[in-house]
């Protein structure tokens, strides 16, 4: 139900999702680090190529893109006034300094940068891939069991969270801001705790009863093709070029 | 007949997201703002807080925190009204209180799953994250346990349950603010709203805290008490 | 019946599941006071579905819905319908979520300005009434899936409906509650209808049963009995031959 | 039959939750090779709790278990047990924990000790068996209730058990899943114990029904089909007469 985005097939779509993760990942590091306009307009501009060659739909990208830019947005309210620096003009008192639209415009430039190539990743790979190739990638595999165990569950958990929404709104609930409304949802979470947890328990068991002795196995078989290695050269061309004009 | 079933969730869960969105940011601090120092040593005191709770982790609870940990991340889907506007859930203590230092993991895979669901948050700002929502909760965790243990008095248990939800919420505002801060001075008037955006958001995950410990003692004192708490 | 016993109007009510087939087309249907319909379909036909819909869970892409020859549209219109009218989940377990019982059979009554004293004597009186009484402060969570049924049963009539719908109330109940269930059903004096997929127990407590196909509702003949065969040991589990 | 094809041998077992009160007392239950029994009890008596105690999940607080003549006490001996006796939970969604169908269905044979290839194939052919070829790669809990099941049934047959303990199979299946799981049920060549409430299902797959009441199983006797009389609308909903 999370995963809107997956079922295009784009040149994107079909890359390894391992290849995909350690690009995503390198380059929102350096994203993170870097600081110059060419190497952050280089890195805006990569992303949106690779956003549009992933082919994702431009209204769900601009739906999540602006959860992001609204944090942007409020820092945006202070960080010109705030940081030290030459005035560009006055705002009545207040003085708007070069130092601080600059910065600001930094971070605009980087948040939307990263979440670009995190949306392509994201849109293109199911979350399923994305676990085993955690697990390719040596990730620990308690990390990446769990990551299984939850995300398999979220969906069956957030079910019977709906289903309990409406047993008190059948039961005329409004919530309001007050302490039957308070307690009502806390009882609503610790019921949904309390069958989570018997569930893993019944979990357990189902998994006992198959020979479960404390290995978990993946079926999943990556393997790098052509697209994969050229892709992943030109990507890590890029990330070093970006590198390059920012630190040499 | 699921499948459709998921459509329609899907889309009741995309206004609930659109609708409110705006909160999860005060949790989640986004990409490309943190300086790289405030990141590296996020990652770095966070994956020291999820090796000691995976070194707490056997294999054969791995269902259980995980299960648990899902019904935690569609327990932060929830809005309550706070007054004029809505707050998401967060209930980082109550994970404390059940998962102990588990909690590190546990935090870890859910913020990483709203990473790659939602996108908030994303892969450089995982550890601070992480550190910034699973620390209040142990530390929480080791203050207030004692308080809740079977044979307690009533009014110790609700004492030391609303002190976990209401100081475990409190520390995390502070520690995003603190991570703003440390970033650049000028994030100082940022981060001093943020924090006062979580004041309300103290009491009522204090309050909802509270409910579910005595609703959990009361149904099934074995998820307070279970192994699985380190 | 004249039109000022109409309670429930349902005229052209289309409805999918964004993204999903059609899962109502056209769907007529209209409930009087004092009826008592069975409703059969196989799964996946839409009766949960059209369940909600009357409630207002779920909204229609179109058609129209009158309560009570009020036509409901909005989320507030139905607010009210949610006061008269009565919901059974298919799956208790969906139903209560309070710790104890008597919270949860007070819950409603509360929601509807009821003093905590009001409330608490309403939800006594129903749990007696069902013969649940002593029932109080079991723990819901702990109750067995017969008990969950009637204790959910409760939380509904404790709203003090005039219209009950019931939602596969008898699935995976034993024989006894069954005909507990029965005998509470054919004691009250509401007007109802009961999704199932048990003919004969539809049989008994209803006087119509109407079946949904295709997104559509086919009214249906009065309830006939006929022989036919039917296998099982005799003896050692109960079972009604009526 | 000789001793040697007796496969289950529970003798006085005694069983309560810890608090609890007794659920089983004194139980005694026997299965031969070739066995197809049927199971009914109301909710509660117990029923789910004795697969448990046969699969080694929970442990009984006296009596004996011999499986196959071995008597079976520890978690060990119990390990043996699992990789012959195939349980199919009630709820599906607690059986299927994997990512996707295959490495779901593969996970019995794995654990094993068998070969990746070997799974694979062991998987694909159980899966091709139940008519669930194509199933592969599909997220498991994006199957519908009645896929869910059968993929259940197929992690269960993909250890190739020589017994099988069905915990009602048929709870919330429309018909034509049911007639699916009955014809690969009948098709089968083993043992087997399913729990249900539905007697005419039991009927047509079983060759005996026991029931449970009081912590205990009442041997029934043959099933024999006598008529009675049955009351249903005709025509509109589809009902088999046998
Ligand atoms: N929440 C949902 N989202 C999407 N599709 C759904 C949802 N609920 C049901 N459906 C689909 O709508 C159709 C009708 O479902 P519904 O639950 O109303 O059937 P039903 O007649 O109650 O079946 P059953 O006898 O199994 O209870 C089915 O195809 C089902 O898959
Ligand atoms: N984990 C548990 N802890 C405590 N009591 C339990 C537990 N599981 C079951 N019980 C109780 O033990 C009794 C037997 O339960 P069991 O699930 O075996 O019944 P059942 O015959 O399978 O019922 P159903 O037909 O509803 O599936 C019931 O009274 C139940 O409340
Ligand atoms: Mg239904
Ligand atoms: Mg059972």
């Amino acid at each position: 139900m999370f995963e809107e985005l997956t079922n295009g097939d784009s040149f994107i779509h079909g890359l390894d999702p391992r290849g995909k993760l350690i690009v995503v990942f390198l380059f929102s590091i350096v994203v993170a680090a870097a600081d110059r306009f060419q190497v952050l307009l280089g890195s805006l501009t990569l992303g949106l190529l690779i956003v549009l060659t992933a082919k994702v739909p431009a209204r769900k990208l601009i739906k999540r893109l602006i959860p992001v830019n609204m944090l942007i947005l409020f820092l945006w309210l202070f960080l010109p006034f705030t940081f030290g620096g030459e005035p560009l003009f006055f705002m009545g008192p207040l003085a708007v300094t070069r130092e601080g639209v600059f910065y600001a415009t930094r971070i605009s430039i980087k948040s939307n940068a990263m979440m670009l190539m995190l949306i392509a990743l994201v849109a293109s790979t199911p979350i399923f891939f994305m676990g085993h190739a955690m697990h390719q990638l040596k990730i620990p595999n308690k990390i990446v069991h769990l990551f299984f165990f939850t995300y398999r569950y979220i969906h069956a958990i957030y079910r019977e969270y709906l289903r309990l929404k409406n047993s008190i709104k059948i039961r005329g609930f409004i919530p309001k801001t007050d302490l039957h409304t308070y307690k009502t949802f806390a009882y609503m979470v610790g019921m949904l705790l309390v069958r989570s947890f018997d569930r893993a328990h019944r979990v357990h068991n189902a998994m006992l009863c198959r020979g479960f002795k404390g290995d978990l196995y993946s079926l999943k078989k990556f393997s790098f093709k052509t697209n994969d290695v050229v892709s992943i050269i030109f990507m890590m061309a890029m990330i070093v070029i970006m590198g390059v004009m920012e630190w040499a | 007949m699921e499948k459709f079933f998921q459509k329609n969730t899907k889309s009741n869960f995309k206004q609930l997201i659109q609708k409110h969105s705006y909160y999860f940011k005060a949790m989640h601090i986004s990409e490309g703002i943190l300086s790289p120092a405030v990141l590296i040593g996020g990652a770095a005191f966070a994956a020291a807080g999820v090796a000691i709770g995976l070194k707490n982790l056997e294999q054969k609870e791995i269902p259980t925190v995980g299960i648990l940990s899902a019904a935690f991340f569609v327990a932060s889907l929830i809005h309550v009204p706070a007054g004029p506007v809505s707050a998401h859930l967060i209930l980082n203590g109550l994970v404390g209180l059940i998962l102990g230092w588990k909690a590190f993991p546990a935090i870890l895979v859910g913020l990483a799953l709203q990473a790659l669901l939602f996108q908030f948050g994303g892969m450089t700002t995982l550890g601070v994250n992480t550190l910034n929502m699973a620390l209040p909760a142990v530390i929480c965790y080791h203050i207030f346990k004692n308080g809740l243990k079977a044979g307690m008095g009533k009014h110790t248990v609700i004492i030391c349950a609303f002190a976990t939800g209401f100081f475990s919420v409190l520390l995390s505002g502070i520690m995003v603010g603190l991570s703003l801060y440390l970033t650049g001075e000028a994030f100082l008037p940022a981060a001093k709203l943020v924090v006062a955006a979580h004041l309300p958001v103290m009491f009522i995950e204090g309050i909802l805290t509270t409910t579910c410990i005595l609703f959990l003692k009361k149904v099934r004192p074995e998820i307070l008490e279970g192994d699985h708490v380190s | 019946m004249g039109l000022n016993h109409l309670i429930l109007n349902l005229e052209d009510i289309r409805f999918n599941y964004t993204g999903g087939p059609k899962v109502l087309t056209d769907l007529d249907l209209q409930l009087f006071k004092g009826d008592r319909i069975g409703l059969m379909g196989p799964n996946g036909s839409g009766k949960t579905t059209l369940f909600q819909i009357i409630m207002g869970l779920l909204k229609p892409s179109s058609g129209s819905i009158e309560i009570y020859n009020y036509p409901c549209k909005t989320e507030k219109d139905f607010i009210d319908v949610r006061k008269k009218i009565g919901l059974l989940f298919q799956d208790a377990d969906d139903q209560l979520f309070s710790p104890t019982v008597l919270e949860d059979v007070a819950f409603g009554p509360l929601n509807l300005g009821k003093s905590r004293d009001e409330a608490m004597e309403i939800s006594l009186n129903t749990l007696n009434f069902l013969g649940l009484s002593g029932f109080e402060d079991r723990i819901t969570y702990k109750l067995s899936g017969g008990e969950k049924k009637l204790v959910s049963l409760a939380t509904v009539l404790a709203m003090e409906p005039e219209v009950l719908l019931l939602d596969e109330p008898t699935s995976g109940l034993d024989e006894k509650t069954k005909a507990t269930l029965k005998n509470v059903l054919s004691g009250l004096d509401l007007s109802y209808i009961i999704i199932s997929h048990e003919i004969d127990f539809l049989a008994e407590i209803t006087d119509h049963i109407y079946t949904m196909e295709n997104g559509k509702i086919l009214f249906d003949q009065e309830v006939h009995a006929h022989e036919h065969v039917h296998a099982h040991p005799h003896g050692a589990y109960v079972h009604e031959h009526k």
